[in-house]
């Protein structure tokens, strides 16, 4: 019996203990005719069980098929480099199969990562405070909005203006999670020409009514850098909350959230600051389990939803680190908790720590620059090419817009078979865009790698 | 020490980052950063020692008998991990295209499949990120539904007063308004107060059953037929699942919709809290409204192939839940797990769940602790309650928890359910020995021995951890929540 | 400067603790002509530190090149089923980083270990003691060669009687070694129908002469199962010591060393058994790291090579575990040692004992047998095609040799090119037996693999 | 406890065994074993649980400064274990055919180019699977030289009183004899006795440069010289290369013949005490005598590919050293470590280890330490004697050596080499920064104070370990060397 070490003597005496007569009699209360009998109708091979050396057998041929690609893919999935401590480390038993640290003494490891973590995205962000992480980026997004309501006690009207420069999946899942709570998703268009936000288009959606709070990301989907200092001074003139959507490892580059506007104003810097953290450590693996931060300044820290790990003292007066606010959470608070959240993306957390203890400030900035100028490079090769040029005129991190001559579905097909990943097919969210391909080169992707991108394109659109 | 104490200025790991800064002076300068975030600068040597040390001051279950009820603490195969993390599956991008993902989705399709026959649901979406946002996504659908139907009226979910606090804070997120329904002493729900909430304005309820007092709901059936009549859907909450896996199907007690923590019951790592996995399955007339993306299987032969639904296929869906699929590398450990146990070993699961917590409630019972529940059979976890020992030696369960922590155990999930006083609920799974059970009770007894005699000893503990007691209430009163390297100190918020 | 953990400053400082204006100064005692000027003359590649992430790249390209072939290739080294907990802790930090257990009190991790491995192995060989590890198998044969000579008292010819039916490559590892000390290896002809030793083979080795030990192989090189019971009296009978060379695998199924021979003379049993660990937890990886076990009857012990943990006390009269006779040690007795043998392979003991705690008995009889089973099968399938057929009639256990009806070579190449290694070619040690193929198949071959290799073989000399 | 302590009749971690037993009756019942053995039975859950609190005890460099002389205990780089365990390195069987093994090959290949530049030698074999087999290696070179010039009257070889046990050992089992020569006052080898020991009966002298005692010695020119003109060769002892990687060649010192210890210069794991690997390097004139297997270079372009060599292409080898080639896998750890330094990082760890040994001995010094050789260098390590300690409290070495223990470090090599009386060798290596250094030192002082003040607390350490001092005595008279399940305790040999 997998993973069940009862033999049969075990069993006999267990039930004697007990006084039941068998297994079966312990199901006793359930009505007999709820029982579930044979279940089948599915394979046989998923009704047995297999041994670890079968199931390993499919899973390598399952993984093998998947082809390992070059990835010129990003689209808020990035392939970085990730230390092989990392994973080494976060996969030890006691940090991959110790539960939440609700027992606080047996688990300053995971508590004392927590803080850590905390630590360092409050530093990346120029916030003060830092949640122990949520499920994902655009989950996280969803939550600073609700958040942004919640506290925002000059205005009261429950409208997040969200540009249309953030990510379509990450707007629908805000979507998914907000709808009934009569949260209004007001979309800001992009500029046409630069694709990044303007503040005639924020003056235009705003239509004069107040609005709750104001969605930035830096930077956007297209890959565009928005102007963040005159976007959040207009937002916090209109009374609102300013939501920083940010991209972690372009932080070691670029402002950070808590320096964001004049900031000889008292209202100066975003308010909140959300994103995935993926890039600190995640490998892609299909999309998750990822990491959603969430940062605050100090005055809305207690509408911060998700676990919260705080330093304290022990009986003899040492340090130590625990569980806090709790009194926020759905455990406590059930119905008027901040959210239902329970679950945070602890493993996860702990790889993103390990990582950037790894990288530090100066390896997470030289990894940064890598990305974007191989991205120069990529950018310029690929528009050696007749008929491609950039979609928009405004500067980049590590991901550009490029239109193509020829439709984007073919020309992601075509590389398929050559065992690359082009893109990313913005049209397919975005009808005005058909015909474009949103390419990205991090700091993994070589000169060859960007030579053999260019010739298989070339070879497609020849 | 936090690693940030370990750090020392222009110190660093070199061979993880690139040789050189590249030069980014095409960056707007007003959007660059004017000064390095203060992150800890250290040598490769000091991160991988100070994280080795620091996860050995971890309870987990690869180290110890970890019986925190409602948690689901059951070995995590190892296997799950080193094949989930085959380069293949790392390496595949969220957005590749089919042609480069039938590996990934013929396991997920199959993890559907086997997660649709054991549960008795007509169909399933893996979508949901963890337990909490499969319950979200239950009651959204719930909302589709009645949405659908124009029946808008019906804005009130029942929920329990011993349910998961998630469970009414999920309602709330979905628009609804949230009643309680008493629990009867014998641990069933109260079916007169039920009938009574009844009522047009009724979506639904949402149930675990068993529940979390640790005892098998006999009159679900009653139940769901009240609340079908009433125009409500059934809600299950799967975190109870492992009690009942393969045992009792929730599709066949009448459910409409569940949600399955598969960090729980199909033992994907806990990971210090997270991530999870939340699938979520619904019976036939919810499935237009399942979160996307799902598998859908084409073709048999060589034509045969997995491909994607999302809201073109689906236009009913409630949606999106997080940016891509969910935690596939989660759902992938899961789906390991399954392949390893088939849907037979899964039957054992339950049984032998079972077999463990009615075994050590009987021995603790034995031995003159008090069961919250003494008439009930155990489930796969059960509750006793320490008011006893409370009133006579002046201890708390949490001073018996914390005790418990010096003899190698974690403790059980204290205080929860918030109706029974001084409880610990008690869940020992099935991959735990006989032997491990009957160390446990042993002391148990150890320590309400200590209760008598030494009463100081259970209030100071833990004595031989990395830290004593640790004071919560300062945490919440003086927050500390980031290192601050100005102060050297925290940031005192 | 990778795992180099100075800064500037840092080296300044100490440098002038030292009182030195340089780290070139530190080397002052080292005359000037001496010092190494550029190093130069090779790749660039090779000069230049290169990063994790460049490094892993290549590496990946390169393990991707070797091609993952459906492996019926045995001769010493067998494809088992290794279960993912064996490495997941073997490679722990603490495991895998520390050295030598020499302060035993911060070593009982790795002392425990060894002493589980002695006990783990003793109960396989039926012996009295294990030391904890050498090696290899091949080298584990040469000290136990070199161990039967020193210890055998009543024979004091340095003769050693090694059948023919010993792996080649394990007779050149033993003649390396030992050459030099005054041994005489004697090589015992095989017979040729059954492949296996006989006693009118060894008298006729002998040739009347003392000889100081007898090796037998079990298996043999071509899969063959020896008469162990008689060689061992046969041996026994000329005060030889008798030497097993044993798969720890087939011990499962078959008899084991220490019960060799007539139980009821009081020399009953092998006096030594050794043979290659990798079979229990060590995957193929090229030929090593492996593990070699050595084992011996109590009288012996004393004679045994290689570090030994033994059980004792500590100061409060609990058990401990610590290196023990470690007079045999070339660290203490230098010229006079048992061995100059000083490293252990303790990585692999680790992941050995762990994976035997993993099987157990009853596992570990279920892979030795589906070995043989899975070998049945194959041979059966292959001896269909017509030409196809057993070198020898005796019994084998997961290995038999198969005479072809076309060139060796001409075989192993056709079905390399189909991503199969079908076997090894004992013909380029053997010439008698050119035009023969060594197959094997463990219990990770399924039906279809089996069936695949067939199919090939069948496509290959039609 | 040990894991057979946990065994229960009939436990098995059931997935890791073929679901069935397979019928073996074909096999005659005389070859059949008759009982099982007594392996332990166990669950999954009881091994991982097992293995991983007994992994806690130990110290390591990834959880301690571990200081120990003559064993090189620097970082082993995390990635240099994931790359080797890469799917496609672990599959390849050692006879898969060249057509399957041109990645692998080509690391070998790059490997011993890079050993040969950074040593200064003519050729190199990696075949020899640890230090000691090298040496061996070494020894069976030099034999096979004169031999193969009629030379049979050199048997014997020249070893200083210094000299790791390894090298007497090694000469003896090529069938040599060994004369000891002295070490002068000031650490070098006596030149003086080593003139009058040289003649026609001299193979050659087995040499460490620094030396065990930890310094250069800087007559080496004359020594080869020397022993050169007496017709002997020179074999360089590899184990303490990290003191002059970089720096000093020994091919440029003129060395015949040399080894190296992978596991220590090139920071392959050291596992608990091994696996290592112990590649060797040669002259030109020894070239033809190199261990088989070798890897070689043939073509460039599409038509480049690495092939093997072995007794066909090197009939005057001496030989194949394992089964197959040596310690691959550990190999390819080595030349990864070699790739994320380059030849230029090499030549840094030579400066840096000699840094950080020679700042400690000054510290250490300072704080009124006894240097073992006060007027010398440290290479990259040294000797302290603790004579005058031992003497005015009444301790001894390894009193002090049990209390680092309880300070959280490793004890450096106690009574090592003899002919330094109450010695401790200490070797930082580069990659451990300043403070651990100077934490060091301050608990150096910290416990001599101990000593004058309490040396009760010396003689009775360790206090903090999972064991107290262990009888090592006792282990070698009561020998118990294997656990008996009859006797639920050990045999007694």
């Amino acid at each position: 019996m997998p993973f069940i070490p009862h033999t049969p003597e075990d069993t006999s005496e267990m039930l004697a203990t007990i006084g039941a007569a068998s297994i079966e009699e312990l199901f006793d209360e359930i009505p007999p005719e709820l029982r579930a009998g044979d279940i089948s109708g599915l394979a046989q091979s998923l009704m047995r069980p297999e041994p670890e050396m079968a199931v390993a057998r499919l899973m390598q041929e399952r993984a093998r098929a998947d082809g390992e690609p070059l990835c010129f893919l990003g689209a808020g999935a990035y392939e970085h480099h990730i230390p092989a401590a990392v994973w080494q480390l976060a996969t030890r038993g006691e940090f991959y199969s110790a539960y939440t640290p609700y027992q606080a003494e047996a688990s300053q490891g995971t508590l004392q990562v927590l803080y850590e973590f905390q630590s360092m995205m409050t530093a990346l962000t120029g916030l003060d405070a830092s949640n122990a992480s949520l499920y994902d980026g655009a989950s996280a997004l969803a939550e600073a909005a609700l958040m942004a309501v919640r506290a925002n006690r000059k205005v009261k009207d429950k409208r997040v203006l969200m540009p249309a420069s953030v990510h379509p999946f990450y707007r629908q899942t805000v979507r998914s999670i907000v709808r009934h709570q009569g949260i209004e998703l007001v979309e800001v268009p992009y500029d046409p020409t630069g694709g990044h936000t303007t503040i005639s288009a924020l003056e235009q959606a705003a239509a004069g009514k107040p609005f709750a709070a104001l969605v930035i990301p830096q930077p956007n989907v297209f890959g565009v850098l928005e102007e963040v200092d005159s976007l959040t001074d207009w937002a916090h003139q209109h009374n609102a909350l300013v939501i920083g959507l940010v991209n972690p490892v372009a932080l070691a580059l670029l402002s950070p959230p808590g320096e964001w506007g004049t900031q000889s104003e008292k209202s100066g810097g975003a308010d909140i600051a959300c994103g995935e953290g993926q890039p600190l450590g995640m490998p892609l693996a299909s999309g998750g389990p990822y990491l959603g931060f969430l940062c605050c300044t100090q005055a809305l820290v207690r509408q911060l939803p998700g676990r919260i790990a705080g330093k304290t003292l022990d009986l003899d007066g040492n340090p130590g680190y625990t569980l806090t606010l709790q009194a926020r959470e759905q455990h406590i608070r059930r119905s008027k908790a901040t959210s239902n959240i329970c679950t945070n993306q602890g493993l996860l957390v702990t790889a993103a720590t390990i990582h950037l203890s790894l990288l530090g400030a100066e390896g997470l900035e030289r990894v940064a620059a890598a990305c974007h100028a191989n991205t120069r490079a990529l950018i310029a090769r690929l528009c050696e090419i007749p008929g491609i040029e950039p979609v928009f005129d405004r500067p980049v991190f590590h991901e550009q817009l490029l239109r193509l001559p020829r439709p984007t579905e073919d020309i992601l097909k075509a590389l398929a078979a050559e065992n690359i990943l082009a893109g990313f097919n913005l049209g397919r969210s975005y009808p005005e865009l058909d015909g474009s391909l949103l390419v990205c080169a991090t700091e993994t992707r070589t000169e060859s790698d960007i030579d053999r991108f260019r010739d298989a394109l070339g070879r497609a659109l020849s | 020490m936090l690693i940030h104490d370990h750090s020392h200025p222009g110190r660093r790991a070199a061979a993880q980052a690139p040789l050189h800064l590249a030069n980014c002076d095409d960056l707007p300068k007003a959007l660059r950063r004017k000064t390095r975030p203060a992150l800890p600068e250290v040598s490769e040597l000091d991160a991988v020692r100070h994280y080795t040390r620091l996860s050995q001051k971890n309870f987990s279950i690869d180290t110890h008998f970890y019986p925190l009820g409602s948690c689901t603490m059951k070995y995590n195969p190892r296997a799950c991990n080193s094949l989930a993390s085959l380069p293949g599956f790392l390496a595949r991008h969220p957005a590749a295209p089919e042609s480069h993902s039938q590996g990934v989705m013929a396991c997920l399709f199959d993890l559907q499949e086997m997660l649709k026959a054991i549960t008795g649901m007509h169909a399933v979406s893996l979508a949901p990120a963890a337990g909490a946002q499969g319950e979200l996504a239950g009651v959204l659908m719930i909302r589709a539904y009645h949405d659908a139907r124009g029946d808008h009226a019906r804005r009130e979910v029942l929920v329990p007063d011993a349910a998961h606090g998630t469970n009414p804070a999920s309602a709330i997120m979905a628009g609804f308004e949230v009643r309680e329904i008493p629990t009867g002493p014998d641990g069933d729900v109260d079916v007169e107060a039920l009938s009574q909430a009844l009522g047009p304005q009724t979506a639904g309820i949402m149930l675990t059953n068993p529940s979390t007092v640790g005892v098998f709901d006999r009159n679900i059936q009653v139940i769901a037929k009240k609340v079908h009549a009433a125009g409500g859907l059934l809600y299950y909450d799967g975190a109870n699942l492992n009690a009942i896996l393969g045992k009792v199907r929730p599709g066949d007690m009448g459910f409409d919709v569940i949600h399955m923590n598969l960090h729980k019951t199909f033992s994907t790592p806990h990971g210090g809290g997270g991530p999870g996995a939340g699938p979520v399955g619904v019976a036939k007339h919810l499935e237009p409204y399942l979160p996307i993306p799902l598998v859908a299987h084409e073709g048999e032969g060589p034509g045969e192939k997995w491909v994607w639904q999302d809201e073109h296929s689906r236009p009913e869906t409630i949606g999106r839940l997080t940016a891509f699929g969910g935690n596939i590398g989660i759902l992938l450990r899961a789906y390991i797990y399954a392949r390893l146990l088939g849907l037979e070993g899964m039957q054992r699961v339950g049984e032998y769940a079972t077999l463990n917590a009615n075994y050590l409630l009987k021995r603790l019972s034995a031995a003159g602790f008090q069961p919250a529940y003494p008439q009930r059979r155990a489930s796969h976890e059960f509750i006793i309650t320490l008011k006893r020992e409370a009133k006579d030696h002046g201890i708390t369960t949490m001073d018996f928890a914390k005790r418990l922590l010096d003899y190698g155990f974690h403790a059980p999930t204290t205080y929860f359910p918030l109706l029974v006083p001084e409880c610990l609920l008690i869940e020992p799974t099935e991959t735990e020995s006989k032997e491990a059970l009957d160390a446990f009770v042993e002391t148990m007894i150890a320590i309400r021995e200590e209760a008598v005699q030494n009463p100081e000893m259970l209030r100071t503990a833990p004595h031989s951890l990395p830290v004593k007691r640790l004071d919560d209430v300062r945490a919440a009163r003086h927050l500390d929540l980031a290192y601050n390297s100005e102060t050297n100190n925290a940031t005192a918020i």
